[in-house]
């Protein structure tokens, strides 16, 4: 199989354009691209939608600031955000109130499954989660449906123009492993965007991941960055 | 009882609900307590959202486990899996919440009501952190029992109706509290057990729905 | 974590009574639970509903006769069959022909999906495969919707009393890995029936299968069998 | 051109279909020729049903990886994934096929039609062996290529419309046969190769739906 292409977090950043849709990977931070996304940063990319599970720490684990895309919103380079929880970016809230970020707070197993329906083809995911809840007129609701008794919300796929997976390793056919807690959303975020850039800790040879142990396979993913995780 | 003695008291009876080998979620707060009070032998799957099915102790600086950038808890601890426990991605993870294979989830409320409403995730204009898994878990897990303190200063969080936004609707099975431990049936709620320091009208003073009280209503301590 | 029951392959079949509905992990007899099924042959268990890619083969990879579940076939135990294909079991359509067995054939992504949807607790699985063709006429099928202009078939979530997954090592909690292909459906059936019983060709001890390689998770595994590929 | 030669010169033209790196799922029989005549440095990732993200050679036994109670196809033959090719579960790797991951699939037909319709899997009231996972193939590959003889036994198996019960409506984009190259566009069949041992005439007359012959018509052979 053919080796992925292996760029500088720079250079990857640098694909990105202003307006840009990305899935972030990372829950709190954990399985996220720093390097990617602190390039993005420095570039200053303007207009960003981000979905993903949260927006990351204002503080990180051994105290940094704006752990993860946090530092994105702090930057004020996000216009849209769709997460599941962004109680420990208190920035997102008061970006919102001020009216300059929307914020579109969906359920995290919806999320995890509207992005696998964009990643495989699904024209909607019917979940009973969100049922007689303000998730009925989120913008991600596509309406109710009674299926043998029992209501559904009807939820949209979400598919984006990037991916930023957050891997420990990753080998030179883009295969990923990740470690602990990482896979998070990353497995179904590498099925569901036009270009998939793959941040590892650890690039190594082909073989190194057992076949039977990928989580994320080299056919999903567009590019490598050697990076870091935190 | 003594304010600070509350939280242990009401995670100690959430305990009795659980049987060796279920498979459970545990709130922020007062249920992280619950583990604490488990009779020898009963052996939980602690299920955890951020992707761990069977996590385990929570490591501390200088174990070899303690690893705070790749195991983490939905609160942005370090955490681990136990022995037995694995790693999971967070569709196949809610996949299994919203299937019903999570024995039972304890969370705290805002509000609660007699249909079995809950309410605990967003005050308009005030707190809006964002769901998280909660909705996913109220509505796939098989028990949904919320361990909270009775009123909230002094005023009542068990309603005829739930008054914020809701988390979910006809989720919640169980509530248990310092004073009593309440069921939720089809005809509202059922006071199944209540706290000896308090009597049937305490109970009812401190709650805003009817509550109909158990032909055989036993001490929620023993 | 709590050691999950080992079973004989004879206890485990001994479960199963007539009538029950069945989820067969394998594909063409790789993956599939061969020494509890063997058993059910010796039982005689009838009225079976099998839910399985396919029914096995009729001569196995080393000319064995009735590999996997083309056994129950063969013994006129299965009164209904859900698959995928059923080419390389030919009594099947000649059971079928003579009206002993009802055959209800879907797309294997669909049935890989409607099993997922059962054990994910989703209403139904909204998939364009199948539209304009005869699956719209399955028992399987609820319907068809137009979602954004596309038409999508919406198919049943399929949920089973029993799964009998055919893995290589579980280990003590009933955490479970699979070799080469033998995971296909194996891993979704594992989620979908009431009782999920695991048959291993090697049992081992907890930590033998590191936490990020686990395939099956032990919650969903009820009962395990040391068993055989074969 | 001999029967026997048939074949190899279809699939020889399906590999000019193909460049580095794309993902192909290959139908049984003439499909699985087509990489023998990829040019060097054309390295696909051979998608398999059964479970395979990047398939190797087929082991003979002896070989070291011949495992055919493990490893094996949606033929039920032994095989092997490829330096850098994984194991996959059905439901992810059903996800990848019809979620567009896959750039091309090539299989055969019963019967295709000028609207890309094709009917592969039943004959009714004949056989019935099952559609596999040839619907979501057809579906979801990017590119659905038909790759057959013009015709089966003298008679036409490309059509106005097909008769037999379809695998997938609107799907294919290509088809490519012993004697020609034909496009499925909105405005029907247009022809942009030929095989020069036959006449425009002669694919008119082998095809039993209206052929438009591109300006530029080209020689499949080069």
């Amino acid at each position: 199989m053919a080796k992925k292409p292996v760029l500088t977090a720079e250079a990857a950043a640098k694909m990105i354009p202003d307006g840009a849709t990305i899935l972030c990977g990372g829950f709190l931070g954990c399985g996220q691209a720093h390097a990617v996304v602190k390039e993005l940063v420095k570039l200053g990319t303007k207009d960003l939608t981000l979905i993903a599970n949260d927006m990351g720490r204002a503080v990180g684990p051994k105290g940094e600031e704006f752990f993860g895309i946090a530092a994105l919103i702090h930057n004020r380079q996000v216009k849209r955000v769709i997460a599941t929880h962004v109680g420990m970016t208190p920035e997102v809230g008061e970006q919102m109130n001020e009216g300059t970020l929307e914020v579109n707070l969906i359920p995290q197993g919806s999320m995890a499954e509207c992005v696998r329906a964009g990643g495989a083809g699904l024209g909607g995911v019917l979940t009973p989660v969100g049922v007689d809840t303000l998730i009925e007129e989120s913008p991600l609701c596509m309406g109710k449906q009674t299926i043998d008794g029992r209501e559904y919300l009807l939820m949209k796929p979400i598919h984006a123009d990037f991916a930023l997976l957050g891997t420990y390793k990753c080998d030179e056919a883009g295969n990923c492993w990740y470690k602990g807690t990482m896979r998070n959303f990353n497995t179904v975020m590498a099925t569901a965007a036009d270009t998939v850039i793959a941040e590892c800790e650890h690039l190594v040879p082909v073989g190194e991941i057992e076949p039977e142990n990928i989580h994320t396979y080299g056919m999903c993913v567009d590019y490598i960055v050697e990076g870091e995780a935190k | 009882m003594d304010k600070s003695e509350i939280k242990a008291f009401i995670a100690k009876r959430c305990a009795k609900e659980l049987k060796d080998g279920d498979v459970v979620n545990l709130g922020i707060g007062l249920p992280t307590m619950i583990p604490t009070f488990l009779p020898e032998g009963v052996d939980l799957v602690i299920h955890a959202e951020l992707g761990i099915v069977g996590a385990g102790a929570t490591p501390k600086e200088g174990d070899a486990n303690y690893d705070p950038y790749h195991v983490v808890d939905a609160g942005g601890n370090v955490a681990s899996a136990a022995f037995g426990g694995g790693f999971i991605d967070s569709a196949t993870n809610f996949g299994l919440i919203r299937g019903g294979h999570v024995d039972a989830c304890f969370l705290g409320a805002l509000e609660v009501d007699q249909e079995g409403n809950l309410a605990n995730w967003i005050i308009p204009g005030k707190r809006m952190p964002g769901m998280g898994g909660a909705m996913d878990l109220c509505v796939g897990a098989r028990n949904c029992i919320v361990c909270m303190e009775h009123t909230a200063k002094g005023n009542p969080k068990i309603f005829e109706k739930c008054r914020l936004p809701l988390t979910a609707s006809h989720c919640v099975k169980k509530i248990i509290t310092e004073m009593c431990v309440l069921e939720v049936t089809p005809d509202g709620l059922l006071m199944t057990e209540i706290n000896p320091e308090f009597t049937v009208d305490d109970v009812k003073a401190a709650t805003a729905a009817p509550i109909t009280v158990a032909e055989n209503l036993k001490d929620m301590t023993k």
